[in-house]
C-alpha cells in the first residue's frame, strides 16, 4: 500500500489510498460485471467505502460475468498477496473449487449479493433475493386486489437471483393470489427481448394489469416506452392503470415513481453491500468472528451449512418514501 | 484439322432445371413463412391479427437493418462482427456529445438535432477504420472485425462507465417510437432501406460490383471495378446502417444499455445465411436476407405467445431454425455453403 | 518487320517473385495490325509479362509503352482497358453471375438503371456473333471448362480495343471451336486489330501468327517472322537445345496379355450409353469425341467419380464399387483428372505432398508418412517428368500451368498404376513437357500398365494403339493405329460412321 | 466452407518471400508472445513466476482444447459454432446420469465412474450429428453449427433448469483439478493432445488428409481420400475434445453451471485465427493455434494483474488483440484470409 493520508476519500479509483500498515493485510476484490447500473453503483462505493473503513484495498479486478475469469483474477489476487477475497459470483454452482482452495489457503472469503452453494464462507452480504419477489407479488396482489392478468419480466434463469425472484413471485401469487394468472418472460437480462415480449403479451392481453420487472436497469427504459406506445401510462385511479413494479433501486426508478410512470421498486443496497463487504473483509483480516443474530444495522445473521449471511434490509419504495434520503438511489449523482 | 462447323449440341437436361430454381434461390424460405404463418394461427388466434404482426415487424426492424448492413458486407466477400457494437456504441456516443454531464453526456451539449447525424457518423467511423485495417494491412476480415467488436463494445462501457443512458433527446427517440400512416416509423424506414438495397443491387452497377467482388476479386479488378474501394465503401455503408439500426432500437427502448446489440451478430448471420446469403461471398440477395428475418421474428413471436416455458425454450427456437434450414435446403435443391 | 509503328512496346521488363525471376530482362515490341506469337516453355514467363502489359502488374524494372506512348498509371483501370483487352490463362468468369452479366461486367450499362432485358439481348447478339451456344441466363458456374473459355474469348473481343492479348486460348478448345476462334482472329485482323497469341500448339502459330516471339528462362531470346523460323528452330530456341521431334512408338499388346481394365454394358443417363471397353496390360486406348460426346463422363465413371446408372467396371480383375475412388485406386489405377484447378491438385501443398497424396500409406507404416521419403519421392517425379520448381517443397499454387499439370501427372504414376486413365494430359503443356508427359505415359505402358487416354488433341492420341471415337454417347468407331487426321474427325464429328 | 477453391490469383500482390516465411508462419505470434512476456514482467513482478505463468497454462487449457478442436475443423474446410455449448452441456448430462433426482439427476443413478465416458459420448454425438447434417443434407456448416449452439445449449438449460450442478462425484472433478508431478493435470492432458495433434498432423496420413480437404477437398476426393468420412470423423473427434475441455472445466470450477462456455467460440476463432489458421480451410497449423491461445491467455493475466478498470478493460483487451493481429501480419509478411 501507499502511504497517502486517510483523511480525505479517494473516490478516483485509486483502491491503493488506504491507511499505511492497516492491520490484517489486503483485501482484494472483484467485481462481478461493468454493464448494468445497480453492479456500477456498487462498483462507485467500494473505493469510496474502503477510504471511510481504512481498508487495504488492492486493485479491483473485474470478472465480466464469467465465472471462469472469476476464479482467474482470485488466483490473480491471491498470487499478489490478497488475504482477504470479496467476490460477487453471479454463478453460485461453480465457485465451489475456488472456495475449497482459498479455504486451504486460509483465506477468508465474503460474498456479496449471491450465496454459495459448497465451500466455506465467511460472510456472505446479500439481501433475500425470494423477499424481493415476495414483496413485489404482495404490493401488485393488493393492488389489483388478488384477480387479473400479470407479467414477469424475468432474469437468466442460469443466474441465481433470476431463479430465486421468479420462485419467489410465483410461489407468493399461486399461495396468496390465485385469482391471478402470471406469464413469465424469460428475457435475459436484454431490454430488446424484455419490450418485444411484453408487446406481444400486451398484443395478446390487453387485460394485463400488473408488470414485475426483475431488474429495473434493464426493464424500465423498455417497458415505459412500450407501456406508453399503448398509452397505458396513466395516474393510478384510471383503470387503464397498469401498475408496475420493479427492481433494483436506480435514481431512474426513483425518478419514474415520482412521474406516477411506475408504482413501486425494490431497493437492493448497493451502499450496504458495498459497505458491509468491506466491512467484514477488514473484520476477516484482523482474524474477528461474528455469531448469528441482529445486528446493529438493522439486519440479521444467520447461520449456513458453510458459513454466515448477514440479511441486509432491501426496502419496497413506492411513491410515499421515495425522497427518503437515505435510499442509495438518492445519494448518486 | 478440319473446318465443319457442327454447332455445338444444346445443354443437357440436368442443367435446365437448375437455371429456374436458380432464380427463385431468394425465396426458399417462402415455404417456410407460410408453414410458421398456418403454425401460428393455430398457437394463437391473435396471431394474424394486424396488431400482432405489425409488432412482429417493429420488433424486428433494428435486426433487419443489422442483417442487411451485414448480408451487403458478405455479398462483397467480406465479414463484419462489429456491427452489433455499433448498434450500442454509435448512439451512446451520438448522444453523449448532446446530453449534459448530469445526464452521462461527455459535456460538450452540442445541439439535440445532432445527436442521430453524429451517431450515424460514428457508426460510419467504424466501418472506415475496419475497412482501413482490412485493406491497407491486408488483415483477415474476420478477425479484425472481431476485435472491433470487442473494442467498440469496450468503448461504449469505457464512456458510459457501463450505465444505461436514459435521458435522450426527444428527437433521437422520434424515428424508433414514431407512428406514420398508422405504422411505425421504423418500419417504413427499414422497409425503404431495403427496397434501396434490393434495387441497387439488383439494377445498379455499383450493386452489381459487390457481386463480382465477392464472386472472385480478381476478376473484378481485371474488369476493371475499384475493389479496394468498393468493399471500403460497403463497410462505411454498413457502418451507418448499423447505428441507424441502433437510433431505431434505441426509440423503441427508451433508454441505451449498455448492452445494447450484443449478441445480435449471430442471429444477423442466421438470418443472413439462412434467407440464401453465401458465408462465401457473391451470392444470396437481399430480399432472401429479409425473408430470413421474417422467418426468425415469426418463431420469436410465435414462441412467446405459446408461452413456451423458459428454460426449454432456446431448445424450441434452435430446433425450428434447424427445420427451418431444411426445408428451405429442399425447397432450393441446392448444397448450401 | 514492315512498318515501325509499335502497338505495344515492353522493354527491359524485370519481374520478381521472392526467390523466383519470372521475367528477366525481357521485352517484345509487336508491330501494329499484325498477330504475334508469344511461345516459350511452362514458367518462361509469358503470363507474367501478359499481366504487366494488361496493368494488373508493375514491373519492378522496365517499362510499357503504347503506340509510343508511356502506359497509363496501375490505378487507370480504364485507360488501360481501352489500350489492352485479354484473355487471362487464369479463368475470369465469376460463377456465380450470368452468363450475360459476365459478358458485361462493370459495363452492363452507361449510366443509371441497368436494363436485364436489353443486357440479355445484348449478351445473345455477341455470344451468337461468336458461335457460343450457351443461354446467356445461365449461371456462368455451371457451365463446363470450354463454354467457359468461349465466354472469355468473346467478352475480350467485345471491348473493340486494337490490341488483344489471347493467353493459351485454345488449351480448353475442340478443333472446330479452334477453327471458329481463328476465323474470328483473321477478320479482326483484317480490321486492322492487333494480337498477341500464345500457345503450346506450335502449328497455331504458324496457321496464325505473322511473327513470334521467343522466351526462355525469363529472357527474351529472339524475335522473327514466322516464316524466318522453321518449326524446328523454333523448337530449339524455346528449349535451348536440339530438340528431336516425338519419335511415337510402336507396341504391340500381346493378345494373350491380362485386361487390367474394362467396362461392361456402362451406362449413365444423359452423358453415355451402354459402353464397352476393354484395355490390356501394355496397352494405350485413346478416346475421342467432339465436345459432349460423353467421353469424359466415361472416363471419371471408370476411375470411380461418378456412379454409373448400369454396367459394371474391372480394374485388374477385380469389380470396383462405383463412385468410390478409392477402391479404383486401390485395385491398381492411376488418374490425371480433367481440370486440374478443380480436381488436380492442393493448391497450398507441396509439389511432393500433392504427387504422394495416393501412397501416402506407403511412405511409412501405422498411418505415418515420412516427410523424408515423401521429399525423396517427390524429387525422383520432378526428374522424371522435368518439373521446373525450386524443390520438392515448393506449393503446387506457385508453379506455372504446364508445371502444375506435371504434378497432377506425377500423382497418377505414383504407384506405378496398373491402369491409367488420363484426361487431357497435355492442355497446356510446352512442347517439351509434352514429349515428357507423352512419353511417361508410354512408358508406363511399356512397364506393363495399360491406359486410357482421353484427349482433344490428335497429337497425343497418336500414342494410342486405338482409338475409340464417342459421338453422343456411344462408341461409334474403333480405329486402329495409322489414322489420319481427317479420318478421325470425320469419327468425331459423326460424318462417317461405317 | 468452400469445396471447390478458386485457383489462387497469379495476379496477387507480391507473394515473394512466402517460401522462406512460410516455414515460420505457424509461428509469427513468437514475437508478439516474447513482447507480452515482457510487457507482463513490467506490470507485476509475480508475472514471471512459475505460479503465476502455470496458473495462466491451467486457466487456459479448457479453451485450448476447444481452439484445438475448433482448428481441427478449420483446417479439414469446415465451421463448429456449436463446440461451445458442447463444453457445458456433455458434462451436464454426463453428470446428470450419475448423481440422484436430488442433486438434479436423471434419476438413474449410474455408476459415477461413468460420468466421464459417458459425458465424451455425449460431445462425440453432437460432433456426429452436426456431420450428419451438413453431409447427409449438404447444408451450410457454418448455420447448422450456429443453430445447433443453440440447441444443445438449450438441451443444458431445459434439462438442468437452469441450475447449477455442484454435487458432483469425484471421479469426475479429478482431471480438471488434480497435480501431476507438481503440474495441474490439465496441463499436461491439454499438452499431450496438442502434441498428439501436432504429430498427427504433421506426419500422419490421416492428418494430412486434413490438409488435402481443406485445401481442394475435390482434389482430395479425385486423390482417393474419402473426403466425407474424414471430416465426420474430425466433427465427431471436435465434439469429444470439447467435452473433454468441459471435464477440465468442471473440475477446474467444481460445478456446472449453466452458462459454462457460452462466449468461448468467439474466442476460440480468435485464437486459431491469429495463430494462422485460415477460415478458408487448408491452412494453418496447430502449433499456430496454441501461440493463440498463450497470446490471449497472457493479455487476459496482464489485464488482471495490471488491475485496469472494468469499464476499461474490453477496450484494452480488444485493441492489444488488434496489435497482436499487426505485429503477427508484419512478421509473417503475407497477408491473412
Ligand atoms: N504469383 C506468383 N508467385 C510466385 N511465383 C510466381 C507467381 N506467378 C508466377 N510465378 C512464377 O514465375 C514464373 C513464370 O510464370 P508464368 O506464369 O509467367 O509462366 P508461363 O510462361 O505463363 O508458363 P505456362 O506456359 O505454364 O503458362 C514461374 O516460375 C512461376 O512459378
Ligand atoms: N456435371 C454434369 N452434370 C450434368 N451433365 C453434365 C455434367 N458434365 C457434363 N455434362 C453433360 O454430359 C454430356 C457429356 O459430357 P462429357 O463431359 O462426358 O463429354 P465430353 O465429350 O468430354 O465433352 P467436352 O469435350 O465438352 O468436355 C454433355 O452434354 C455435358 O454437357
Ligand atoms: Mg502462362
Ligand atoms: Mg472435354
Amino acid at each position: 500500500g501507499s502511504s497517502e493520508p486517510t483523511t480525505a476519500a479517494q473516490p478516483s479509483g485509486d483502491a491503493s489510498a488506504a491507511p499505511a500498515a492497516p492491520a490484517g493485510g489486503k483485501v482484494g476484490i472483484d467485481f462481478p460485471r461493468t454493464d448494468s447500473d445497480f453492479w456500477n453503483s456498487y462498483n462507485k462505493y467500494v473505493p469510496q467505502m474502503a477510504a471511510e473503513l481504512g481498508v487495504d484495498l488492492m486493485p479491483p479486478t473485474n470478472s465480466q460475468n464469467d465465472v471462469a475469469k472469476l476464479v482467474a483474477n482470485t488466483q490473480a489476487l491471491t498470487g499478489q498477496g490478497a488475504k482477504v477475497i470479496v467476490m460477487a459470483p453471479q454463478d453460485t454452482g461453480a465457485i465451489a473449487s475456488t472456495l475449497q482452495t482459498l479455504e486451504g489457503k486460509n483465506i477468508p472469503v465474503v460474498t456479496v449479493d449471491t450465496r454459495p452453494d459448497k465451500g466455506k464462507v465467511y460472510m456472505v452480504v446479500r439481501a433475500d433475493n425470494k423477499a424481493y419477489g415476495t414483496q413485489a407479488c404482495e404490493f401488485l396482489g393488493e393492488k389489483l386486489g388478488g384477480k387479473g392478468k400479470v407479467v414477469q419480466l424475468m432474469g437468466a434463469l442460469s443466474s441465481i437471483n433470476g431463479r430465486d425472484r421468479a420462485e419467489a413471485f410465483r410461489g407468493c401469487m399461486k399461495d396468496k393470489f390465485p385469482g391471478i394468472t402470471v406469464f413469465e418472460e424469460p428475457t435475459e437480462w436484454e431490454g430488446t427481448k424484455a419490450a418485444s415480449m411484453l408487446q406481444t403479451r400486451l398484443e395478446q392481453h390487453p387485460d394485463i394489469k400488473g408488470v414485475y420487472m426483475h431488474a429495473g436497469g434493464v426493464h424500465l427504459a423498455p417497458t415505459l416506452q412500450v407501456l406508453k406506445a399503448k398509452g397505458l401510462i396513466v395516474p393510478p385511479e384510471d383503470p387503464k392503470h397498469v401498475f408496475v413494479v420493479s427492481n433494483d433501486g436506480i435514481p431512474q426508478e426513483f425518478e419514474a415513481i415520482r412521474k406516477g410512470e411506475i408504482d413501486a421498486t425494490v431497493s437492493q443496497p448497493a451502499d450496504l453491500y458495498a459497505k458491509y463487504a468491506l466491512f467484514y473483509a477488514k473484520a476477516a483480516a484482523e482474524g474477528k468472528t461474528f455469531q448469528p443474530g441482529p445486528t446493529d444495522h438493522d439486519s440479521t445473521i444467520i447461520q449456513l451449512p458453510n458459513g454466515l449471511e448477514d440479511q441486509l434490509p432491501a426496502p419496497l419504495v413506492t411513491k410515499e418514501n421515495v425522497d427518503d434520503q437515505a435510499l442509495w438511489g438518492n445519494q448518486v449523482k | 484439322m478440319t473446318t465443319t462447323k457442327t454447332p455445338p449440341p444444346v445443354l443437357a437436361a440436368p442443367q435446365g432445371r437448375r437455371i429456374q430454381l436458380g432464380r427463385f434461390r431468394d425465396l426458399t424460405l417462402v415455404p417456410v413463412i407460410v408453414v410458421l404463418l398456418i403454425a401460428g394461427s393455430f398457437v394463437d388466434p391473435i396471431f394474424l391479427t394486424p396488431g400482432n404482426l405489425t409488432n412482429v415487424l417493429q420488433q424486428q426492424s433494428a435486426l433487419a437493418l443489422v442483417v442487411l448492413a451485414e448480408a451487403l458486407i458478405l455479398i462483397a466477400g467480406k465479414f463484419d462482427l462489429s456491427l452489433e457494437s455499433t448498434v450500442g456504441m454509435a448512439p451512446a456516443v451520438g448522444v453523449m456529445l448532446v446530453i449534459p454531464v448530469a445526464a452521462g453526456g461527455f459535456g460538450l451539449e452540442l445541439p439535440g438535432i445532432l445527436a442521430i447525424p453524429l451517431c450515424l457518423l460514428v457508426g460510419g467511423l467504424v466501418g472506415a477504420f475496419n475497412g482501413f485495417l482490412i485493406l491497407r494491412f491486408q488483415l483477415s476480415a474476420f478477425i479484425v472485425t472481431l476485435a472491433m467488436m470487442i473494442v467498440v463494445h469496450g468503448l461504449q462501457l469505457g464512456l458510459t462507465q457501463g450505465k444505461s443512458l436514459f435521458e435522450l433527446p426527444e428527437s433521437f427517440l422520434y424515428l424508433g417510437s414514431a407512428n406514420w400512416l398508422g405504422l411505425p416509423a421504423a418500419i417504413w424506414i427499414t422497409g425503404v432501406l431495403f427496397a434501396v438495397a434490393i434495387v441497387a443491387l439488383g439494377y445498379f452497377r455499383g450493386g452489381r460490383s459487390l457481386y463480382a467482388i465477392g464472386g472472385n476479386a480478381d476478376a473484378a479488378r481485371a474488369a476493371g471495378i475499384r475493389v479496394e474501394r468498393v468493399v471500403w465503401v460497403v463497410f462505411v455503408i454498413g457502418g451507418i446502417v448499423a447505428a441507424l439500426a441502433g437510433v431505431l432500437e434505441t426509440g423503441r427502448l427508451g433508454g441505451i444499455s449498455a448492452n445494447q446489440g450484443v449478441g445480435w451478430i449471430f442471429m444477423a448471420f442466421a438470418a443472413a445465411v439462412i434467407g440464401g446469403v453465401s458465408m462465401d461471398g457473391g451470392k444470396g440477395t437481399i430480399l432472401g436476407a429479409l425473408t430470413g428475418v421474417l422467418v426468425i421474428g415469426l418463431v420469436e413471436n410465435i414462441l412467446t405467445l405459446k408461452g413456451v416455458p423458459g428454460e426449454w425454450k432456446q431448445l424450441v427456437y434452435g430446433s425450428i431454425i434447424l427445420v427451418a434450414l431444411m426445408i428451405s435446403r429442399l425447397a432450393g435443391g441446392k448444397a448450401q455453403d | 518487320m514492315t512498318s515501325s509503328v509499335k502497338a505495344v512496346e515492353a522493354l527491359g521488363i524485370t519481374k520478381r517473385f521472392g526467390p523466383t525471376t519470372a521475367l528477366n530482362g525481357a521485352g517484345i515490341a509487336i508491330t501494329e495490325g499484325e498477330t504475334h506469337a508469344l511461345v516459350g516453355r511452362n514458367g518462361a514467363g509469358k503470363s507474367t509479362l501478359v499481366s504487366i502489359l494488361t496493368g494488373l502488374q508493375r514491373p519492378d524494372e522496365g517499362e510499357v509503352r503504347f503506340a509510343g506512348q508511356p502506359a497509363p498509371s496501375l490505378a487507370d483501370r480504364d485507360a488501360w482497358r481501352q489500350r489492352v483487352a485479354c484473355v487471362y490463362q487464369k479463368s475470369t468468369i465469376i460463377p456465380t453471375l450470368s452468363v450475360a452479366e459476365n459478358l458485361f461486367l462493370n459495363r452492363q450499362t452507361e449510366r443509371g438503371r441497368i436494363s436485364w432485358r436489353s443486357l440479355r439481348t445484348r449478351a445473345r447478339q455477341l455470344l451468337e456473333q461468336y458461335g457460343v451456344d450457351v443461354d446467356a441466363e445461365t449461371m456462368a458456374g455451371d457451365l463446363g471448362v470450354e463454354q467457359r473459355q468461349l465466354l472469355e474469348i468473346a467478352r475480350a473481343l467485345s471491348f473493340g480495343a486494337r490490341f488483344i492479348i489471347l493467353d493459351e486460348p485454345t488449351a480448353q478448345l475442340d478443333g472446330p471451336a479452334i477453327q471458329r476462334l481463328f476465323d474470328r482472329m483473321r477478320s479482326l485482323r483484317e480490321q486492322g486489330v492487333t494480337m498477341m497469341f500464345i500457345s503450346h500448339h506450335l502449328e497455331e502459330v504458324y496457321e496464325i501468327c505473322q511473327s513470334v516471339s521467343v522466351f526462355r528462362d525469363a529472357r527474351h531470346i529472339v524475335t522473327a517472322t514466322v516464316g524466318e523460323l522453321p518449326h524446328n528452330q523454333l523448337v530449339d530456341a524455346m528449349t535451348g537445345e536440339a530438340t528431336a521431334a516425338y519419335e511415337y512408338r510402336t507396341r504391340t499388346a500381346a493378345p494373350s496379355a491380362p485386361v487390367v481394365l474394362a467396362a461392361k454394358a456402362l451406362t449413365l443417363a444423359g452423358r453415355y450409353e451402354d459402353v464397352d471397353l476393354s484395355v490390356r496390360a501394355g496397352e494405350i486406348v485413346g478416346l475421342a469425341g467432339s465436345g459432349s460426346s460423353g467421353k469424359v463422363g466415361l472416363a471419371e465413371t471408370l476411375v470411380g467419380l461418378h456412379r454409373a446408372d448400369a454396367g459394371t467396371v474391372t480394374v485388374n480383375g477385380t469389380d470396383i464399387k462405383q463412385g468410390d475412388v478409392p477402391s479404383a485406386l486401390r485395385a491398381g489405377l492411376g488418374f490425371v483428372p480433367q481440370d486440374r484447378h478443380h480436381q488436380g491438385f492442393v493448391p497450398l501443398l507441396s509439389i511432393a505432398e500433392n504427387a504422394t497424396i495416393p501412397i501416402a500409406h506407403k511412405l511409412g507404416s501405422y498411418g505415418v508418412v515420412s516427410p523424408a521419403r515423401r521429399r525423396e519421392h517427390g524429387a525422383r517425379m520432378i526428374d522424371l517428368l522435368d518439373i521446373k520448381t525450386t524443390g520438392p517443397d515448393q506449393p503446387v499454387a506457385d508453379l506455372s500451368g504446364g508445371n502444375a499439370q506435371k504434378v497432377v501427372l506425377a500423382r497418377a504414376l505414383a504407384d506405378d498404376p496398373n491402369a491409367l486413365v488420363v484426361i487431357n494430359p497435355t492442355a497446356g503443356v510446352d512442347v517439351k513437357a509434352k514429349h515428357s508427359l507423352l512419353g511417361a505415359v508410354e512408358d508406363a505402358a511399356d512397364r506393363g500398365a495399360g491406359a486410357v487416354l482421353v484427349s482433344d488433341e490428335l497429337d497425343d492420341l497418336r500414342i494410342c494403339d486405338r482409338v475409340l471415337v464417342m459421338f453422343h454417347g456411344r462408341i461409334v468407331k474403333d480405329v486402329p493405329r495409322g489414322w489420319t487426321d481427317n479420318e478421325l474427325v470425320a469419327a468425331m464429328e459423326g460424318i462417317d460412321h461405317s
